[in-house]
């Protein structure tokens, strides 16, 4: 299946590294669509320069980037429908931007302000999920609330190459598979998590095969190529739509950078494999193609990648804007209703609050 | 008008309601279907609603929580069963990572409504591991409700409310209680609040502190203890987290001295939060020391042992006697 | 592989029922040895009615009989070397008899007394799992163990169809696929778990191919037929052993007990389903075997009756005999040395031992 | 002849030296080989040791404590790191059903000596989730010791105890403190008690007591309220199960005064149990309520709330001065 857009289904222990790029094909979508996604994948990219930076001059906490798997998250953002549900780990911000979370926002839950996930104009959508795997039973419940009410919208849930080793992952996958539920789940197989390569996450020749024990398909996809994992996330989302149930897709990309601003990866892994990588560059590929396809130049280009910088400019400075919220804030939204138990405390926080500031 | 219920027909009379009331009830656990649970807490449901409102479960009880929450965040009320409190634990990480604080996280924009059910304690002759009550660790988790009922009439009413209550409840059922008496129960969907204490029995020598199956023991040992001349208080705590003080320091104002009784270990159960306020905003009304029954700080034992390990009665009497005693 | 003992190879999601049965070739097997599985599996089953009927009358706990399962456990137990290690779930006493567990500890174990766990003449195994799948990982750590120290030894967990839905599960054989540890994974798919039927555990067509998540083989033998069992447990333990690293062998069986003495099956399926397995009762099988072979007629197939009730009967006396432990027992062995700091509770202890009796 | 070390140098040198000491120590846990963990715990480790003995993990938090238990019945002695406490819900499962109970319920025939360590608390704009104090949840659990150190020289010489020690330790370290100030540590080898509280700063007219991080602020306020005249004494648990409570009371019934400080949520927190003994065997010492200052019964917030959340040293010393203006 999709040999046109370098995927491979996977069938147990069988390993076949995806062999047909979609550059070999024409592709049927409009060089607008193209642009578009170009234009997300430019704009993740200097949003998580930007978020680095932020990180690096103290204006900003830990921050994990997306550089070199922007095809994943856009691929996935681009082939999703504005119903369906998006439940992602945390490198996922070219989705997300596509479904219309602000750089703003994203840029706070960052900087350590939970107004950061109260999305303004995505209102469904999960939030950055930070603990490993514990994400993806909401996407299986979410699939599971879809299903019961017969709504035709589907659950789309990524996660790592590292999460895929943990437990409950499996579990939900494996009731996923039971009521054909309609969720996607895509591992964005970076190759590495923080430290550990790839191999000795786990034994399986590839992670897609791990739909197997699940009793659904797995399908590889070549995971810098954004029209790939368009076509093989969009068709899988199609086929759960229809009542097709659940699917497996790993996105086979690279971490260009460190694990987070927290880490160092020269310690773990060698310089030339990252430069070696950097030939697969997702944004290169696509802007590539658009160029070929002669929509693209240099004066586009300019233009957008100026564009980008100023959209997260505008952001940093709406995220660096924005008053703190009070201490009040701690309990506010801890209940729908404080429990009068908690009201001596919240009281203290508020006095407390006005004296230190 | 009302019907004489057992402790367990009355979550399962309260689970019925519920999901004859609003169709966003669901019910899932395992074996909760056609087996209708293993103490048939949902027997009869998959009956009346179907199997895709009363869905029966792997063996996950990591995910099936997780489950919980997706279903929650997407309007969904699920009523989650936990075949016992000994398996509760793979439930934490979900609990205390999501469900209590998707509402904080997301300043509101997404809920977690949903109730996760679970029988506990000892003294029902059950295999290892089926006689744990860590009520205080789940009870220590900012955003969840932590509610225990300790009788027929309690359950269905205090399950009610935790039914229809907007934020995560842990609903932890003493099932020594399940069928250990009848209680009229009057199904007519009203529910108990989630935020107080109950006072099963006045008194003004000594105040009485429990909850869940403990109640029987405390009001037993109140009644032998009247039979001394000396009045008891017994209040059943029933919502642990939050946690009503007012009423217990109310209490322990009048009477001064104040024997807590439960079957978790003894440290760091939730009667040492119960001591530490006493501690605190009511030393001065103190005038014994306050005494925790409980169980022991070692495992809960197979069951040969397990009359030693968990409060008694007498346990209770003497406890008394001695806060009683103390000038 | 092991065509001649009724056992299939499960390359993903490929579903071949096990179709030749080992009566079909001439075991290699001796008469004493089969005569000794036999024996074995007629104590368990003795075994068994017997602590049902403990259960039935007050003098037991709850218990979980392993009634139709014996070929599971008694493969097992007669594949295993003396050094191996058996990492147990509930329904593996045809196993732990042979490794010289006794049936008074096990009536003690379930007759809510720690000492049945105390092992007097196997002090390595562990013991009954409850919780299930979670001492899936103690095995795996074990085996861990014996691979680093070199030691030419092997783990043995069995878990049932339902323990392959528990994460944790997934999580330890994965792990143990990354290190071709020295750990036979045995699943006694006895078509329930509880109420819950195999179909709905999971989607997976096989058990077995649950493996290919973890990169290593799973096969398929029939669980009634003790020789295919010990066959196909026997050379996963032998390749193992020799440094090949983890296998998953499912073994298909069915209960026809209730789930445990708490429990009334009838609920959940219908009796003709029951007695329709009984057709393929591994007791009788053997026994047809034995008869087959010209090594086993009524005379001694009544001894052994006899013997079996004898043994069990003795132990019985044994578990009933046996005095109480004390009440300090609570504390004896929480930890090595008892902290200063729970000295006055093992104190009241004793003390209201003494009183209450 | 001792060297100025960090508290997470002082932990990364008792695991080289337990290393060296006992061939049967590993160290596993994610990230802990070449990365040395994500705090350089393990530095150095897998260098000197090899692969076969510093084992990096795959994700699996449920798992690897389960490896542990295994390791440990086979006589290792497993020294496990989970990156962030709030990553050790999974764990709960495996140390709650097995590590802390596999040689009461085995009647000593098989044991888990094995050591988990976790970073934990607040305080060093980590991303959510990476915030949380739940010892008191663990501390709950029989059978186990938790312990948390202080002091770089503190974090030495209980981290070698842990790892000796018969049974299962949780070695919960104060990531605030990491790098935040030098002590001299001598690598002698010698460990400390793994049940006793210290005393860090002795005083006569109240007691504070608290642990890892904390003893900062506690510190801090009793400087402070020296300049005021008031002489604090400072206690630091170390271990907080099983719990010193010894030394707590001989302090009490000297000052009668007591603040008890933690960053954990107050309800149901370490400082409970500490209350409720003082309510107890301590209330005839008690000259004034005892205080707690901890974190709120909320979720801890995200970085920039943080400071709102956490005990402070003004905290602490109000609190002191209400207890100690208390007639
Ligand atoms: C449950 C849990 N354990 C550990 C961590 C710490 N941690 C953060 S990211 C990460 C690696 C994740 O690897 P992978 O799933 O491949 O995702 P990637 O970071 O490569 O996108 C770890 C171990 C965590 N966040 N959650
Ligand atoms: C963690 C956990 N959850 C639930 C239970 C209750 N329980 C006991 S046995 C069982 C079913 C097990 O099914 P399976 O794994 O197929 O083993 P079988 O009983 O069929 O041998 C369940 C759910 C348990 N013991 N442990
Ligand atoms: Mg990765
Ligand atoms: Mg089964």
């Amino acid at each position: 299946m999709h040999e046109d857009v370098g995927s491979v289904a996977v069938d147990g222990a069988r390993v076949d590294a995806p062999s047909h790029a979609s550059e070999s094909r024409p592709s049927a979508l409009g060089a607008d669509e193209l642009v578009r996604m170009y234009r997300a994948m430019v704009l993740t990219r200097t949003f998580d320069a930007k978020a680095v930076a932020l990180q690096r001059t103290g204006r900003s906490g830990t921050f994990a980037s997306s550089l070199g798997q922007e095809a994943v998250a856009v691929g996935i953002g681009s082939a999703m429908g504005a119903d369906d549900l998006l439940v992602p780990s945390f490198r996922e911000q070219g989705a997300q931007f596509m479904r219309g979370v602000e750089p703003a926002e994203l840029f706070s839950f960052w900087g350590g302000d939970e107004r950061g996930s109260d999305f303004a104009a995505q209102r469904r959508d999960f939030p950055i999920g930070i603990p490993i795997g514990t994400h993806v039973a909401h996407a299986v419940g979410a699939a599971l609330a879809m299903q019961l009410r017969g709504e035709p919208r589907v659950a789309v849930c990524v996660f790592g190459d590292g999460a895929t080793s943990r437990g409950d992952v499996y579990e939900s996958m494996n009731y996923a598979g039971i009521r054909r539920l309609p969720v996607v789940f895509v591992v964005n197989n970076n190759q590495w998590a923080i430290s550990v390569p790839r191999a000795r996450q786990s034994a399986a020749a590839t992670l897609a095969q791990k739909a197997t024990a699940c009793g659904f398909d797995g399908v590889q996809v070549d995971g810098n190529d954004v029209l790939a994992v368009r076509s093989v996330v969009g068709d899988a989302i199609e086929r759960a739509r229809r009542g097709g149930g659940p699917m497996l897709v790993e996105a086979l990309t690279y971490r260009l950078a460190d694990h987070t601003t927290a880490d160092d990866a020269s310690r773990y892994r060698p310089d030339d494999e990252v430069s070696a990588q950097w030939r697969n560059d997702p944004v290169a590929r696509l802007r590539g193609r658009l160029v070929h396809a002669g929509v693209w130049g240099r004066d586009r280009e300019e233009q957008l990648l100026a564009e980008c910088a100023a959209v997260i400019e505008a952001a940093v400075e709406e995220y660096e804007a924005r008053r703190p919220e009070s201490a009040a804030a701690i309990f506010d939204s801890l209940y729908a209703v404080l429990p009068v138990a908690y009201a001596a405390q919240r009281a203290e926080l508020i006095q407390r609050g006005e004296t230190d500031g | 008008m009302g019907e004489q219920l057992t402790l367990v027909e009355a979550v399962r009379t309260a689970l019925a309601r519920a999901m004859n009331d609003d169709d966003n009830v669901v019910v899932l656990g395992e074996d909760v279907g056609a087996l209708g649970g293993v103490f048939r807490a949902t027997d009869g449901l998959a009956a009346a609603h179907g199997t895709d409102r009363v869905l029966d479960m792997p063996i996950s009880e990591s995910m099936f929580v997780g489950l919980a929450v997706g279903l929650s965040t997407e309007g969904f009320r699920p009523v989650v069963e936990y075949q016992f409190m000994g398996f509760l634990y793979p439930a934490l990480e979900q609990l205390a990572c999501h469900a209590s604080r998707m509402r904080t996280r997301t300043r509101g924009r997404l809920t977690c409504p949903l109730v996760i059910r679970a029988p506990y304690g000892g003294g029902v002759h059950a295999p290892e591991h089926h006689s744990e009550s860590f009520e205080a660790a789940i009870a220590h988790i900012p955003g969840l409700r932590v509610v225990i009922p300790s009788s027929p009439a309690k359950a269905y009413g205090l399950l009610l409310a935790a039914i229809r209550d907007p934020d995560p409840v842990v609903f932890l059922e003493p099932k020594r209680l399940y069928r250990a008496a009848h209680e009229e129960v009057v199904d007519d969907g009203v529910a108990l609040p989630l935020d107080r204490c109950f006072t099963l029995r006045s008194g003004a020598d000594l105040t009485m502190v429990t909850w869940g199956a403990c109640t029987v023991e405390a009001l037993a040992a109140a009644d032998h203890l009247a039979g001394d001349g000396i009045s008891a208080e017994v209040i059943d705590v029933a919502t642990i987290k939050p946690l009503d003080m007012t009423t217990i320091l109310e209490s322990v104002r009048r009477t001064g001295r104040c024997v807590i009784v439960h079957e978790a270990p003894r440290s760091g159960g939730v009667g040492a939060e119960i001591a530490a306020s006493l501690a605190d905003d009511g030393l001065t009304s103190l005038l014994a020391p306050v005494t925790r029954v409980t169980g022991y700080d070692a495992v809960p034992p197979l069951y040969r042992l397990e009359h030693h390990y968990f409060p008694t009665t007498e346990r209770v009497v003497d406890a008394a006697h001695r806060v009683l005693e103390y000038a």
